[in-house]
């Protein structure tokens, strides 16, 4: 590794080394070589069908990536998925509300139980990986106590939402969904006021409150978003199910904030990007769905999704030393003339 | 001038020392030698260099060039327990403690007696006594440190450096929060260390305290040493002109011809518990109030408070003729107020991004059309701050860490003028900024005045305070204890105030 | 007063209280609780917690956090009882020493990445959580070591102890031994100081001349050992080592027991009795769910809730006490 | 970017260097291109990789498979979700295997990845565990044994060793696991039987499988009911730890704190798992079917049902070497044998 990064490092131009663009190379040859070396790997049906399996993620981490931008950590994303989803399961089943309007319930939910987390970080200054820690225990815990290990089916026009695709293309809801509310929370981070302010409170938190930054509310914000986007991939994934349980999306968090992190946003905020995110989540399905085929073991996949996750950051730092280096060798010529 | 050295080897000998922080120097070309039972004076204003000096030698950075020998031995510090393995101990400016340990424990820290391979606590918190009771403090080393006062817990890093049996002590303005009682004690002390052969090494404001106490003062100015004198052949003016460079009378002074307006914030009876009590101020449009005092008098607390970061237990703050709540710094900025705060780096700015971005922080809400963020305008403003202001850069889209410390304080003015505050907040302006920057930062001041804004300046530099203040206030443990009209202000009358003497005149 | 010796800090009092309150109303509900049956099942069920919990707190206190610690046990319980069963020769001993030394090793895999990769702690060990994770079914062949497979004074250890088959099996020794070890480590060693004063101030123990990187390595050593030795006392506690089962969800127990136990969530501060007391407090009320017929289903909300009273009621205090 | 290309070859290498040495651990696996007309391949998806059960499922569903020259290959998840065989089974679709044959996590859930891969015409057979409610999204499901009789069998057995007296209580796996509420379902009903009448069960308590959970669960009966007489355990993970509480408390028959005649195990494990307890006394008789039997017979109806040889129509039958004649009932449900009782004798007749 070590030799690698050395005989690279005056071949590689400064824009390169942005971590997006890394992904995306990552991208592009893991692709590249499924389709080459395997079989049945190049099949648009298959790929954008198995492209279902991870939206839910997706979802989760495009509010992560505002999350982790401002310099916090969710990890009981996964936890209030199962949450919404057995609650308004069984609100459906059991109390008999009508889904439709349960649908459109479930991001206020969602809201509500990021919420907590917001305002308990927010209001108290704890550290938001304890708090949600603890949260990620109790909302699943909630969630088995709703329902225990019972599975609660949904009726069967809800189901099976990732089939049904655009008119006219191959494209499922799920996906074009993702991608909308992609390019939507691109925007909102990249070229609104609020993204703005969650990339100042993640650079540098007190700087932010000093500059006139509404760092309480901003912080409740992205909580609740991460509760709101969670509700959706509750609502996506009971409907692909057809079930909802209360280990639906068991762990699922670390999926999660291995896609942000893998997609360039710094663990202490103040970097990231949507595009990263979105790239670096395409990058593990790819990865996933190519070793799947190849029938690569399971565990051979998760030990290779956590050695992704520490070769992306290991890396991420040596381009930061390598940064620091150039600058520091341009600083030492300047003043030396 | 050449002082003769005498026969003595200097216990440290630091040759040609460079240091850059950013790409922007700091240090440059400085030699310094410490004599074995000399107490050497480091002076200079703000960012002159000299606490970058000490902590080279005490091992905290590192040069980019120059040397560093101890006991004729060239040294190479990578990590400050180099300096301390070489008997160097160094007194950080801000106390440097574990709030959870014993106080006891705070001195000895990686360094505690032991017995049979184990601590052993009995001499641990035997020694630390014997220490503190040297030192003529009462601290129970068995306390915590949490909840000490900034000078007691000055008081026990002055133990733990003491306890290192060191050959060598640094002491990076150690007295800014001593009382005058505890400041004598503190000399008796390092009189002590000085007869028993100890090289010390003083960084200090109050010249007095340096004439009293050191024998040889070195000046630094810009990261230049500047001359070296001997405390008995020199005086207080001739340190005080080698400080500055020029003669005073060059230094900006605020243009007192246009008039003075109405109120435009009062404060009457703030009250913080623990951080101050009583604030009773008024600031009128047009008027600079100068806000002086010893380091930790309270003062940032009050501007902090009166900007909403700081809770108020009682009194009111009026801004217009109108008692406001303040709730935080953004409620603060719609009353039109503004607040340039004392830590640029840690409080001011986001040293990663663009000087755009950071000269629009306050306001993208404000150039925004239904949350969206309107960049052109944005950089507009960026360039019309960087223009009124001239501040020195590539582009405005440079990050702001590359710019030097005098142009970074630019930038946080500018972002805060862009908010077309009524009132100013400014918590030590000029602190660790150059000369030239300086005097822009003080022509601005001026100008803001001379359009009507009230300003409300905190400066420990008290020839900037004496230069800018239509009036004076000084503060002193919490408390308002004196104001002075700029007629009647003086160096003298301000000092004493500030630290609570008796002047005789 | 000397309070070097005082073992039980205010910070742990509500948390005994609480310990207190449990037992007291699980036993009124069901007398039944207050029987040796009962207490030897809380005695055997937190020797490997308290084990890994010692771990966790040191990392904890540096301001760290071992989210691996699970998957590190999986691995060295894996580890052992392959070994065991394909070379009986090395014996339990050797065994033993082989879990705590390979537990030691992945701990400084982590140290490795983070004291001196600059990895974020939270990062490095999320990733070795699904690394090792995968390595436990990779070297197992997706296939469990079962009882028969180990020699029976593995499991004798949970059974028997020093006095003979009475209420302290030697699993629970281990657990002693390893509390007081931490104990005497965290108070009469320098480095065991050092961890404190890194976690209570980084900045000012590099400036005080604390080797920082080097301790920070050796507390994800150290959990990492206890780890391993977690993963031996698991194959003794439940002869079967099952590749999914062992030690998979441990971290959020650790961390919940070091939390409730009173260690600072911002480090610097913590102690050894008061990481024992949370490890006691979890284990009665898992237990005493049990023996309250109240459905599992309870037990993480329980977790979470306990840990987020832990932190608020830390807050709560500390409001008075904390600068600005 | 030279750095990069390198850092991708290694990805790649790495990767493919999995898919070798995934290749090698398998050797009855040939190489993956498939051909229409090629021999029938026949995936096996467990509820979760290391689980012993599976273990022997898999020898005879391998061992079937080579004797009907049909490719046999296993995968499966880490962990037993209800979720967490869907992308296998996706990717074996894609693969173009012929027999899905699964032990499913979920009797509802899998419905519609199921549903997608017989509309390609790929046969999906349940083994162990049905699709309970949801059998019309498989084709055929293999039972170990009667599943309708298991239960009064194990009343039976549990009878016989505690001569038909005293207070039991049944340690289950999880509250909804479709086979353990039947057979438990199925002991209620033999226990109206005149012959039990002074046997008494007090308790049902879930273990979900997990050791740590089995063993606290357990614990706690001994601890609830000082006079337990017996812990029936129908499941391989609760009868390992309720053997495990009774050593440790010493309560077993004949141990050192045993109260009258100490407290029986019994229930559903592998001889594997449980040899040594039987050989220690501490547990006498322990039943189970044959898991190597079950896969071998699922081999049969795998490989049958691919080649059309064998329809799976309620009432039809069909041969199985070594076994019979093996019929489908009701469902398209299969019987592979009946269960087998292990006792000290026996035990080292059977290594599963």
């Amino acid at each position: 590794m070590n030799e690698v990064l050395a005989t690279g490092r005056r071949t590689v131009p400064r824009w390169m080394a942005t971590p997006e663009s890394i992904t995306a190379a990552l991208l592009v040859v893991a692709f590249g070589v499924s389709a080459a070396f395997v079989p049945r790997f190049l099949d648009a049906a298959y790929l954008l069908d198995r492209s279902s399996l991870y939206m839910e993620v997706g979802l989760m981490a495009l509010a992560m990536t505002f999350v982790i931008v401002a310099g916090h950590i969710d990890l009981s994303c996964a936890s209030i998925l199962a949450l919404v989803g057995t609650s308004i399961a069984t609100l459906h089943v059991k109390l008999g509300v009508p889904l439709l309007p349960l649908v459109f319930l479930a991001p206020l939910l969602g809201a509500l139980l990021g919420g907590i987390n917001g305002v308990i970080v927010a209001q108290l200054g704890l550290p938001s990986l304890v708090v949600t820690l603890a949260t990620m225990a109790l909302y699943r815990g909630l969630a088995q106590v709703l329902l225990g290990d019972h599975s609660v089916s949904l009726p069967a026009w809800f189901t099976g939402i990732e089939r049904v695709a655009i008119a006219g293309t191959l494209l499922p809801v799920p996906l074009v969904l993702f991608l909308g509310l992609a390019v939507a929370l691109g925007l909102v981070l990249h070229k609104t006021v609020f993204g703005t302010w969650v990339f100042a409170m993640g650079t540098n938190a007190e700087a932010a409150r000093y500059s006139g930054v509404p760092v309480a509310q901003v912080t409740i914000s992205v909580f609740v978003m991460s509760g709101v986007f969670s509700a959706m991939a509750a609502m996506i994934m009971i409907s692909r199910l057809g079930v909802a349980r209360y280990d639906h999306a068991l762990g699922l968090e670390l999926d999660v904030i291995t896609a942000v992190v893998l997609g360039g946003a710094s663990i202490f905020g103040g970097r990231g990007t949507v595009t990263g995110s979105v790239l670096a989540l395409f990058l593990i399905a790819v990865l996933q769905t190519g070793m799947g085929v190849a029938n690569v073991k399971a565990e051979y996949q998760a030990t290779a999704s956590g050695a992704l996750l520490i070769v992306a950051v290991l890396m991420g730092n040596c381009f930061a030393r390598f940064r620091k280096w150039t600058a520091s060798k341009g600083e030492g010529s300047c003043s030396g003339s | 001038m050449v002082i003769p050295m005498g026969e003595q080897v200097p216990l440290v000998k630091a040759v040609g020392l460079y240091k850059a922080f950013e790409g922007v120097d700091v240090l440059k070309n400085a030699s310094l030698d410490l004599l074995p039972g000399e107490i050497h004076a480091l002076v200079g204003e703000n960012g002159a260099g000299k606490s970058t000096l000490a902590r080279i030698i005490g091992g905290v950075h590192t040069p980019r060039a120059g040397t560093v020998q101890v006991n004729g031995r060239t040294v190479h510090f990578h990590r400050p327990c180099d300096a301390i393995a070489q008997g160097i101990a160094l007194i950080h400016q801000e106390p440097l403690t574990f709030p959870d340990l014993s106080v006891a424990e705070n001195i000895f820290i990686g360094r505690q007696p032991r017995r049979h391979g184990r601590i052993d606590w009995n001499a641990v918190h035997r020694e630390a006594a014997e220490i503190l009771e040297s030192l003529g403090v009462k601290i129970d080393p068995r306390a915590k440190v949490r909840g000490l006062s900034i000078a007691d817990q000055q008081m026990v890093e002055m133990a733990s450096a003491l306890s290192q049996h060191a050959k060598i002590l640094l002491m990076d303005e150690t007295t800014a929060a001593l009382t005058p009682s505890e400041v004598e004690r503190l000399f008796g002390i390092l009189r002590q260390l000085r007869d028993r052969g100890a090289a010390l090494a003083f960084i200090g404001h109050r010249l007095e305290e340096i004439f009293e106490i050191c024998d040889r003062i070195t000046v630094l100015r810009d990261g230049e040493i500047v001359g070296q004198r001997l405390t008995k052949e020199t005086s207080i003016d001739e340190i005080l002109r080698l400080m500055v460079g020029r003669p005073l009378a060059a230094l900006f002074a605020k243009d007192v011809k246009h008039a003075i307006g109405s109120i435009a914030l009062e404060t009457r009876r703030l009250t913080c518990a623990g951080q101050f009590s009583d604030i009773t101020l008024q600031v009128r449009a047009g008027e600079v109030v100068g806000l002086a005092g010893l380091v930790g008098a309270g003062r940032t607390e009050v501007a902090r408070a009166i900007f909403g970061i700081e809770k108020i237990d009682a009194g009111e703050i009026r801004i217009g003729g109108q008692a406001v709540q303040v709730a935080g710094p953004r409620g603060a900025m719609k009353k039109g107020l503004a607040l340039v705060p004392e830590e640029r780096q840690r409080h001011g700015l986001l040293m990663p991004m663009s000087v755009w971005q950071n000269t629009t922080l306050a306001i993208v809400d404000r150039l925004a059309r239904f949350g969206w963020r309107r960049d052109a305008m944005a950089r507009d403003v960026a360039r019309i701050g960087v223009k009124r202001l001239d501040v020195k850069l590539r582009g405005i889209d440079q990050p702001i860490r590359e710019l030097s410390g005098g142009n970074q304080q630019k930038v946080v003015l500018s972002k805060w003028l862009a908010t077309k505050p009524k009132v100013m907040l400014l918590d030590e302006p000029t602190r660790g900024i150059d000369i030239s920057a300086k005097a822009e930062v003080h022509r601005l001041v001026s100008e803001l005045a001379a359009e009507g804004m009230a300003v409300l300046m905190i400066s420990s530099d008290l020839l900037e305070v004496l230069a800018m203040s239509d009036r004076i206030l000084v503060m002193r443990e919490g408390r308002i204890v004196a104001e002075f009209p700029r007629e009647e202000a003086t160096a003298e009358r301000v000092i004493a105030a500030a630290t609570g003497q008796v002047l005789r005149e | 007063m000397n309070n070097r010796w005082r073992l039980v800090e205010v910070r742990e009092l509500p948390t005994l209280a609480l310990w207190v309150l449990i037992c007291a109303v699980t036993a009124l509900v069901q007398p039944k609780f207050l029987t040796a049956g009962v207490f030897r099942s809380i005695l055997l069920w937190i020797p490997l917690l308290v084990v890994v919990a010692m771990g966790e707190m040191m990392v904890m206190l540096t301001r760290g956090v071992d989210v691996s610690v699970g998957s590190m046990m999986g691995l060295a319980g894996m580890a052992v009882g392959i070994a065991l069963r394909d070379h009986p020769g090395i014996g339990v001993y050797g065994a033993m020493v082989l879990g705590i030394a390979l537990g030691a090793t992945l701990g400084a895999v982590n140290g490795l990445l983070i004291a001196y990769g600059n990895v974020p702690a939270i990062v490095a060990t999320l990733g070795t959580l699904g690394a090792y994770r995968g390595l436990v079914h990779i070297v197992s062949r997706g296939v469990q070591v079962d009882e028969y497979n180990l020699p029976r004074e593995l499991g004798r250890w949970s059974i028997d102890g020093p006095f003979g088959q009475t209420l302290v099996p030697w699993v629970v020794v281990f657990a002693i031994l390893a509390a007081a070890g931490t104990l005497l480590f965290l108070r009469f060693t320098r480095v065991g100081r050092d961890i404190y004063a890194i976690g209570g101030n980084p900045e000012a123990a590099w400036l005080r001349g604390i080797p920082v990187r080097r301790v920070t390595f050796l507390v994800y050593v150290l959990s990492g050992l206890g780890s391993g030795l977690a993963g031996v006392l698991y194959a003794s506690r439940f002869g079967t080592i099952n590749p999914a089962a062992i030690g998979s969800g441990f971290e959020l127990i650790a961390i919940s027991a070091v939390v409730v136990g009173g260690v600072s969530v911002f480090g610097g501060s913590g102690t050894v009795a008061g990481v024992v007391l949370g490890c006691l407090l979890l284990g009665t009320i898992s237990t005493a769910l049990t023996v309250l017929n109240i459905a599992d289903a309870w037990q993480g909300t329980t977790y979470g809730l306990v840990i987020l009273v832990a932190v608020i009621f830390d807050h709560w205090m500390g409001t008075r006490f904390r600068k600005a | 970017m030279f750095r990069k290309l390198t850092l991708l070859l290694f990805l790649v290498t790495g990767t493919t260097s999995c898919q070798k040495r995934e290749a090698a651990s398998n050797p009855g696996t040939t190489s993956v291109a498939a051909a229409a007309s090629g021999p029938v391949r026949v995936v096996y998806i467990p509820k979760n990789t290391g689980n012993p059960y599976f273990n022997g499922v898999v020898a005879g569903l391998e061992k079937g498979c080579k004797e009907l020259g049909a490719e046999f290959f296993t995968t499966g998840p880490a962990n037993p979700d209800a979720t967490s065989q869907i992308p296998f089974i996706k990717d074996q679709v894609q693969r173009g295997v012929n027999v899905i044959c699964i032990s499913p996590n979920s009797s509802d859930a899998l419905n519609q990845v199921f549903d997608d891969a017989r509309t390609r015409g790929i046969k999906v057979v349940t083994v162990n565990t049905d699709l309970v409610g949801n059998e019309s999204h498989r084709d055929a499901a293999v039972y170990p044994c009667d599943f309708d009789t298991l239960g009064a069998s194990q009343i039976e057995l549990l009878g016989s060793l505690i001569h038909y007296e005293g207070r039991f209580a049944i340690l289950s796996s999880t509250t909804d696991a479709p086979d353990q509420n039947y057979w438990i379902q199925g002991m209620k009903e033999a226990l109206k039987n005149s012959k039990y009448t002074r046997m008494e069960l007090v308790d049902i308590v879930y273990g979900d499988d997990k050791p740590q959970k089995s063993r606290t669960e357990a614990e706690g009966l001994l601890t609830k009911y000082p006079d337990l007489r017996a812990i029936l355990a129908p499941t391989s993970v609760g009868i390992e730890q309720a053997a495990k509480a009774v050593e440790a408390a010493g309560v077993y028959p004949g141990g050192a704190n045993a109260r009258g005649r100490g407290v029986v195990v019994t229930g559903l494990g592998t001889p594997n798992q449980l040899r040594r307890y039987i050989k220690d006394n501490i547990i006498t008789a322990v039943a189970l079917w044959s898991p190597p039997d079950e896969g071998y017979v699922s081999a049969y109806v795998a490989v049958g049902l691919a080649t059309d040889k064998i329809t799976a129509q309620t009432g039809n039958s069909f041969d199985v070497p070594g076994f019979g004649r093996r019929g489908f009932g009701k469902n398209n449900l299969v019987i592979a044998g009946p269960p087998l009782i292990f006792t000290k004798d026996n035990i080292d007749q059977y290594n599963f």
